[in-house]
């Protein structure tokens, strides 16, 4: 399994030299690997419809508890062969759809990195692992929507998707990593048996929210679904592929996952119920004012991927069961008319409605999948959209209280504007009269116009013969998110009742519209006047407003002027001590351990403050100096006092270059200016005496603690002895500390380079590295 | 004594900042300096201090018989000033070349616009 | 246990620091010395690597003078894998350098000054001796200030003064602390200091002295509000002097102060939320830069920032599980950042320019430097399975059980415009069309790639190429990572080890 | 300024104040002194000759641009520093000849270090001021 899930990332990789072979024609070869995946996974379903499910392991990061865990049971199954099998028939439509482009191998190389991580995702037991491959598909997603990146939409379009789903992808892994610390597993089968403790957890609303997030964006659940409009930038194999058939389930997906471990609880039950149920009302209602082909499809499939979540949220056996079959029955009829309308694309070169008509005499067997597709998501009987729909009215009308009635009501508002959109779709372009314009429109290469067909007709068949899935595929899968046994076989026929009443309705009120509401410019610009209040445009104005808070923010901060930041930088640094020392429980300054004083002493002292005084308020550069200079030496006289002739015999030297340095580079800077006004100069007086005092504060708590002497009398008991040198300080200059003064020339010597080549070194202006 | 060296290094650390907040680039280094011999001080001070006994082995003894001062603080301010000669060294001389590209000291006039291609 | 060898990968870079200023103006000649040494310190500090990997400490007492009364070098796993990770950084950065650095600038000791600073850096992981590290703070800070000015344009001078005084500071910080230090315990040794700290009775003093060290190196690591020098400077040298600034400076902050908390001051309450705070401060700070900046370099720079904040915040949170991910992060960060530079030079050689408004194509032009650069990025944004998303997993993870909330939700907005950012700067480097072109021939970009001598293209992609492997390698092999990283971090927890095999008690 | 007796007094001052710089750096190890406070010296020999001759002048006087010294003092206080590795000792052990030599006392890898020391910091003065000052004066 791990081979089968790795195959396409392998393949991905493997693109990078041989895809240059695989430009043209050979690119049908593609699709061998996901049909060969196909028939893999195909050979797991008697197994898995008696009840089996498959786990492996492979060790990966073990420390981390990340290992290869596979898990294969009927809701994983019922994804790999969904990813598979539309798969191949992408793969084969794409190697005709992309004829011509010559970047055909990075397409494919995208593509089979989508593939391998979309199965990662419907297999991971771990889910770590599952985030893993979770975020691959959003990456491998970025990369498809702005496959064209010349074209600025694309390219703004990826962002948006990859901001979103990027962005939920971070709360989910805060999510998952606080499921597996409450749990103290990642995995979820392990979860689910612990899931009495995750549900009473203090914790769990947070791991809720945080799932949700990640869950609803991924998903397109408002109101983070405008990104899957525009995707629709992607090719059209790929808005099939990824954003309707496949990577927009994996919210799904993992609610579904998820159900057996967290759900069955209201705090669970209820955001899922109103989310999903407000998406799919509200995404089915935008969807029918589009002219554009792609974006009535979008909408339709946001609208769908919020019935799946209301469903799931809603929790019941039946709505479980409506769940899994509606995934696939929208996957088969959602991908043909996606892949349909990249026909129309391809040969009319426009998606607009307004101009699209009587194409079924040129592409008529496109127009044929097109009305059966149409009609299976219309939810016609014999069509396995019947099955899906009416699943879904038994699942809310079998709810307690007043909820059927609400839930009904919107199950079938929603179906009806999705029958709408689905015959818009399906049926509009290829209706009415052809114009001269379309009149030399021919039948595109057999491999764009096949897939759609043969998913279309799968439609029909399924829904003919809904045995050929239900105990096969459906049923485990169900059983998968409820955790209990579902055995219950789909039916075409339930005879007269209040289900079959509601689809008659739906499917009436649908044609109805359909007859009498054409898709027109008017429309479209009526509903997209609310663009400006649509979550789309309050995120962007949030984005414009974040970007303005930062450039504020960076601004402030960050203004250019050193001696701000070194203000910030004492500021802290006094608040901090301050802190420190304030609430520390003893400041006490005692005086009985200091020496005496001499008349030299005060004398040098009062000599440097004057000097300091000096420096600090002359406004001549030159006495700047020279007053630094003179501290330098009544410094020097300090350590002369205090026993330390080698320190003043540096000092002094030292103190002396230093002048003649400044000395020689200042002689022809003009006099000062007087830079700051009064109140500037008292504030940074107080920053900096406040920081003064601290220092000096500091420095007599110190010097209350008893001296510990141990180091020093080893040096002067061994300087001689061992060190064969009588001046202690030296000796440990070259001997106990000669690493100190090795590095200490090191300094000199490259201060001395970078002398040089400061004052030697002229560049161009043209010569930046 | 200890005192008077204890509102030395206050001064020389207060100096300092207050330096190191103009404009002036040559009141930059002076701080910078200033903080710097603030800071040796205080390692000399809190090393405690010691007069007139200088951590030199008497002739003909080999270890010290008396008292001395700790040679450690000596041996850290004197790398301490080396490395900090060598950095006011190089500091100095990038204020000739400030003062050679912008004509003054004034580190205001140093900037760069934010929209320049560097 | 004493092993002398563990000072090689310093004396090997002194040594050829040395002998290319002997070849003064001969830049074939300190060009292949440059590599060959830097080769040699990789392997050299791969063995260092090897031999602790086992739990040993290694010492070596220079002057064979015992510790704590002569300056002792230490190698525990932690300094060592650091130095292998420099010295990684370290050849990369060598080896683009020469291709891409100027050969003005080379006949003015480039290389040299570059080895001293690796030598300084490595000094720095190894040395156990507080004053010593002090030292090694200084030659690592004055080759940085050579090697920001050393071209003398003006930008480079701005930053440089900036720079300079704010790492001054810090530096002043540091040994006022030594001095407190040294004035409470009489010690040098940071082993002998573990002890002494430890035992001492004035706990408010050693709170206060804590300080210092704290502001000491948080400039130093560039830590909010202490961190104004590294956007201000580290966009104006040449890019593989940034490579090399940008991959290792801030760490060897991070590093000291890491080894500062964990051995000398154990972070009480009030500093560990100190440090959190400081930490989601940092990360908004860099993310908020990040956000607006249209320079790639700026923006990487503010991308620093951000993700220091990611490392503190581990060590704010100081329990075993935060320290594996601050150090699996640092350790990321290291080869990352120095890439992102490298990239960030090899744009500019490609492009010309470092302004995104007025890049593009490059993904038309080079698919697969482009598709080597989109590793790179999108490792550094975290994405899974790649080596910037595994710290992430025992950050949220120790957040969560330490039940610092606000932590997490700082590295998730961290994380969240670093997605951004980046993948902005990959649509508008790598997809769009370059502006110039659109508007026909008015600062039309000049392509001079193309016209480079094979084996310059090699020196400036091979090392990109390198340090995307390593980058690869730890994210898709991060069990052998990992391991290293939970033994340092129960090395940081228990420093009773480190104090033995230094003071040799046991 | 320059006077006579100024050239004079500073083409003197040079040899005595050299070897007087010398002698502080062999007697650092027993009295204050050393190669750092010797080769300071020694620079501000060769700062005062500056002065009165120009810079131009001095380097003259010169086999080598005094930055060579770098280079060789800090190869001299490396190899004295790595030396005592190839007699199996840590590095920067201190090795003595047996016997001391007469005026400077016992010979070791030390002193070679502080003579290194003394070097360096000659080159590194002499380099930062000769450096400024020919800018300055050629503007």
């Amino acid at each position: 399994m791990l081979i089968a899930v790795l195959a396409g990332l392998i393949g991905a990789i493997l693109y990078i030299p041989l895809g240059k072979y695989l430009r043209g024609r050979l690119s049908v070869l593609a699709s061998a690997l996901p049909l060969g995946l196909f028939i893999y996974f195909c050979s797991f379903i008697p197994e898995v419809s008696a009840g089996d499910s498959f786990r492996t392991h492979y060790p990966w990061v073990s420390s981390l508890g990340v290992n290869f865990d596979f898990y294969l049971d009927g809701l994983s199954l019922l994804f790999s062969l969904l990813i598979t099998g539309v798969g191949t028939l992408i793969f084969l439509y794409a190697s005709a759809y992309m004829k011509g482009n010559p970047y055909t191998d990075r397409f494919f190389a995208y593509l089979s990195l989508f593939m391998a991580a979309m199965l990662g995702v419907a297999l991971s037991d771990n889910i770590l692992l599952l985030f893993i491959f979770w975020e691959l598909t959003s990456i491998s997603s970025f990369f498809l929507i702005g496959f064209d990146n010349d074209n600025a939409d694309s390219r703004k379009n990826s962002l948006k998707a990859l901001a979103i789903t990027g962005g939920g992808g971070f709360f989910l892994m805060a999510g998952l990593i606080l499921m597996g610390h409450v749990s103290g597993s990642y995995s979820i089968q392990e979860m689910i048996s612990s899931n009495e403790t995750l549900k009473a957890h203090a914790l769990y609303g947070l791991i809720l929210i945080l799932i949700f997030a990640g869950a609803f964006t991924k998903s397109a659940q408002f109101p983070f679904h405008f990104w899957l409009p525009g995707a629709m930038k992607a090719p059209t194999p790929v808005s099939a592929y990824l954003h309707s058939a496949t990577m927009v389930k994996a919210g799904v997906y993992l609610l579904a996952r998820m159900n057996p471990v967290l759900g069955g609880t209201d705090q669970w039950t209820i955001p899922l119920v109103i989310v999903g149920g407000f998406t799919m009302l509200y995404a089915a209602f935008h969807s029918i004012f589009r002219t554009d082909m792609k974006a009535i499809l979008a909408y339709s499939t946001i609208s769908a991927l919020g019935i799946l979540v209301f469903l799931i949220g809603i929790g019941t056996k039946e709505s479980l069961l409506a769940a899994s079959v509606f995934i696939l029955v929208h996957a088969l009829y959602k991908a043909a008319l996606f892949l349909i309308t990249g026909v129309v694309d391809h040969e009319t070169g426009t998606r607009d409605l307004a101009k699209l008509s009587g194409l079924r005499k040129v592409l008529f067997p496109v127009a044929a999948a097109g009305l059966l597709a149409a009609l299976s998501s219309a939810g016609l009987p014999f069509t396995f959209g019947f099955i899906g729909k009416d699943l879904i009215y038994e699942a809310t009308l079998h709810t307690k209280g007043l909820l059927p009635l609400i839930y009904t009501t919107l199950a079938v508002l929603t179906n009806i504007l999705l029958l709408y959109a689905g015959f818009l779709a399906g049926i509009k372009p290829f209706a009415g009269t052809l114009p001269a314009q379309f009149e030399k429109v021919h039948l595109p290469h057999w491999l764009m116009w096949t897939p759609p067909v043969l998913l279309a007709v799968m439609g029909v068949a399924l829904g003919s013969f809904p045995a050929l899935a239900d105990a096969a595929l459906l049923n485990p899968a169900a059983q998968a998110i409820a955790n209990t046994p579902i055995e219950s076989p789909l039916k075409i026929w339930h005879g007269f009742n209040i289900v079959l009443l509601l689809s008659g309705i739906t499917l009436a009120t649908g044609s109805l519209l359909y007859f009498f509401k054409k898709p027109s410019p008017a429309g479209l610009n009526w509903i997209e006047g609310f663009n400006r209040i649509s979550p789309e445009s309050i995120m962007r104005q949030l984005v414009r407003y974040f970007g303005r808070l930062s450039d504020w923010y960076t601004d402030v901060l960050h203004n250019g002027f050193l001696r701000s930041y070194l203000l910030r930088i004492m500021v802290f640094s006094i608040l901090l001590l301050g802190y420190r020392i304030l609430k520390g429980d003893s400041v006490y300054i005692s005086l009985d351990k200091i020496s005496s004083i001499s008349f030299y002493e005060i004398a040098v002292g009062i000599i440097l403050t004057g000097a300091l005084y000096l420096t600090v308020t002359s406004p001549s550069r030159l006495t700047v100096v020279v007053g630094s200079g003179v501290i330098g030496y009544c410094i020097c006289l300090i350590f002369m006092f205090y026993s330390a002739p080698d320190l003043a015999m540096t000092q002094f030297t030292i103190d002396t270059l230093t002048v003649v340095l400044f000395v020689l580079v200042l002689f022809r800077l003009p006099p000062f200016l007087s830079f700051a006004n009064t109140a500037v100069k008292i504030r940074d007086g107080a920053v900096a005496i406040a920081f003064g005092a601290l220092i000096a504060l500091v420095a007599l708590q110190v010097l209350n603690e008893p001296k510990d002497g141990s180091i020093s009398k080893f040096y002067g008991d061994n300087a001689y002895v061992l060190a064969k040198g009588k001046n202690v300080v030296n000796v440990i200059l070259v001997d106990f500390r000669g690493f100190d003064t090795m590095f200490e020339i090191v300094v000199l010597s490259i201060a001395a380079l970078g002398v040089f080549s400061l004052i030697k070194l002229r560049l161009k202006s043209s010569e930046k590295e | 004594m200890e005192l008077l060296l204890v509102i030395l290094i206050g001064l020389l650390y207060a100096a300092g900042m207050y330096l190191l907040l103009r404009r002036s680039m040559v009141k930059l280094l002076i701080g910078l300096s200033m903080l710097g011999n603030g800071a040796n001080i205080l390692i000399f001070l809190l090393g405690r201090i010691t007069k007139g006994k200088p951590p030199v082995i008497d002739e003909g003894a080999k270890i010290f018989a008396d008292i001395y001062a700790d040679p450690v603080p000596q041996a850290l301010i004197l790398t301490a000033i080396v490395i900090s000669f060598g950095l006011q060294a190089f500091a100095i001389v990038l204020l000739k070349r400030v003062y050679v590209l912008i004509d003054s000291d004034d580190l205001d006039d140093l900037n760069t616009p934010e929209d320049e291609d560097i | 246990m004493i092993d002398n060898s563990i000072i090689l990968p310093l004396i090997v870079n002194l040594f050829a620091a040395i002998i290319q200023l002997f070849f003064w103006r001969k830049t074939v000649a300190q060009r292949i010395i440059s590599i060959a040494a830097c080769f040699i310190v990789m392997l050299l500090s791969a063995q260092l690597v090897g031999k602790v990997y086992n739990g040993d400490i290694l010492i070596m007492e220079a002057a064979n003078w015992k510790a704590p009364f002569g300056i002792v070098f230490v190698a525990d796993l932690f300094s060592s894998v650091l130095v292998l990770f420099s010295s990684l950084a370290g050849l990369a950065v060598s080896v683009f350098s020469a291709a891409g650095i100027g050969r003005a600038r080379m006949l003015y000791g480039y290389f040299p000054i570059f080895h001293f600073l690796m030598m300084g850096l490595i000094g720095a992981f190894l040395t156990g001796d507080i004053f010593n590290l002090y030292v090694w703070f200084e030659v690592i800070i004055i080759s940085s200030f050579v090697l920001m000015t050393l071209g003398g344009r003006k930008p480079q001078i701005e930053g440089a003064v900036k720079y300079m005084a704010m790492n001054i500071l810090a530096s002043t910080f540091f040994l006022t602390g030594i001095a407190v230090l040294y004035g409470v315990t009489g010690t040098l040794n940071m082993a002998d200091l573990s002890l002494k700290v430890a035992a001492h009775e004035n706990r408010n003093l050693i709170n206060i002295t804590a300080i210092f060290f704290i502001i000491g190196f948080g400039i130093k690591s560039a830590v909010f509000p202490l961190y104004f020098w590294l956007p201000s400077s580290y966009h104006t040298p040449p890019s593989a002097v940034v490579a090399a600034f940008g991959g290792l400076l801030t760490k060897v902050g991070l590093y000291a102060l890491f080894r500062v908390c964990t051995l000398i001051f154990i972070p009480d309450a009030f500093m560990q939320n100190l440090l959190i705070w400081l930490a989601i401060f940092t990360i908004l700070t860099g993310s908020f830069g990040a956000f607006i900046k249209r320079d790639i370099r700026k923006m990487f720079s503010y991308l620093i920032v951000c993700h220091i904040g990611f490392i503190l915040a581990g060590l704010g949170i100081f329990t075993e599980v935060a320290l594996v991910g601050a150090l699996l992060y640092l350790f990321h960060d290291i080869m990352v950042k120095t890439n992102m530079f490298l990239i960030a030079g090899l744009i500019r050689q490609l492009r010309g320019t470092m302004n995104m408004d007025k890049l593009g194509g490059l993904y038309t032009d080079y698919p697969k430097i482009s598709l080597l650069i989109a590793i790179v990025l999108f490792s550094l944004v975290g994405v899974p399975p790649l080596s910037g998303f595994w710290p992430k997993i025992y950050l949220f993870e120790a957040g969560f059980m330490s039940d610092r909330y606000l932590v997490v939700g700082a590295i998730i907005i961290g994380s969240f415009i670093t997605l951004y950012v980046i993948a902005k700067m990959w649509i508008d480097v790598f997809w769009k069309a370059p502006p110039a072109a659109a508007d026909g021939g008015e600062g039309a970009i000049v392509d001079k790639f193309k016209t480079f001598p094979l084996s310059k293209k090699a020196l400036l992609v091979s090392p990109i190429v390198l340090l995307a492997a390593i980058s690869l390698y730890m994210g898709l092999c991060t069990e052998n990572i990992a391991l290293a990283a939970k033994q340092i971090a129960a090395e940081m927890m228990d420093t009773a080890p480190y104090v033995e095999a230094v003071l040799k008690t046991h | 300024m320059k006077s006579i007796i100024l050239k004079t007094a500073s083409t003197y001052l040079l040899p005595i104040l050299l070897l007087f710089s010398i002698f502080i750096l062999l007697r650092g190890h027993y009295y204050p002194g050393g190669g750092f406070v010797g080769g300071l010296i020694a620079a501000i020999a060769f700062v005062l000759h500056g002065f009165t001759y120009g810079v131009d002048g001095t380097l003259k006087l010169m086999p080598f641009h005094p930055g060579a010294l770098i280079p060789i003092g800090l190869g001299l206080a490396a190899m004295s520093m790595f030396l005592p590795v190839f007699f199996g000792k840590p590095v920067m052990s201190s090795l003595w000849l047996p016997m001391p030599i007469p005026v400077i006392g016992m010979i070791g890898t030390t002193l070679f270090f502080d003579i290194g020391v003394y070097l360096v910091v000659i080159g590194v003065v002499l380099t930062i001021l000769f450096s400024i000052s020919q800018y300055s004066e050629n503007g």
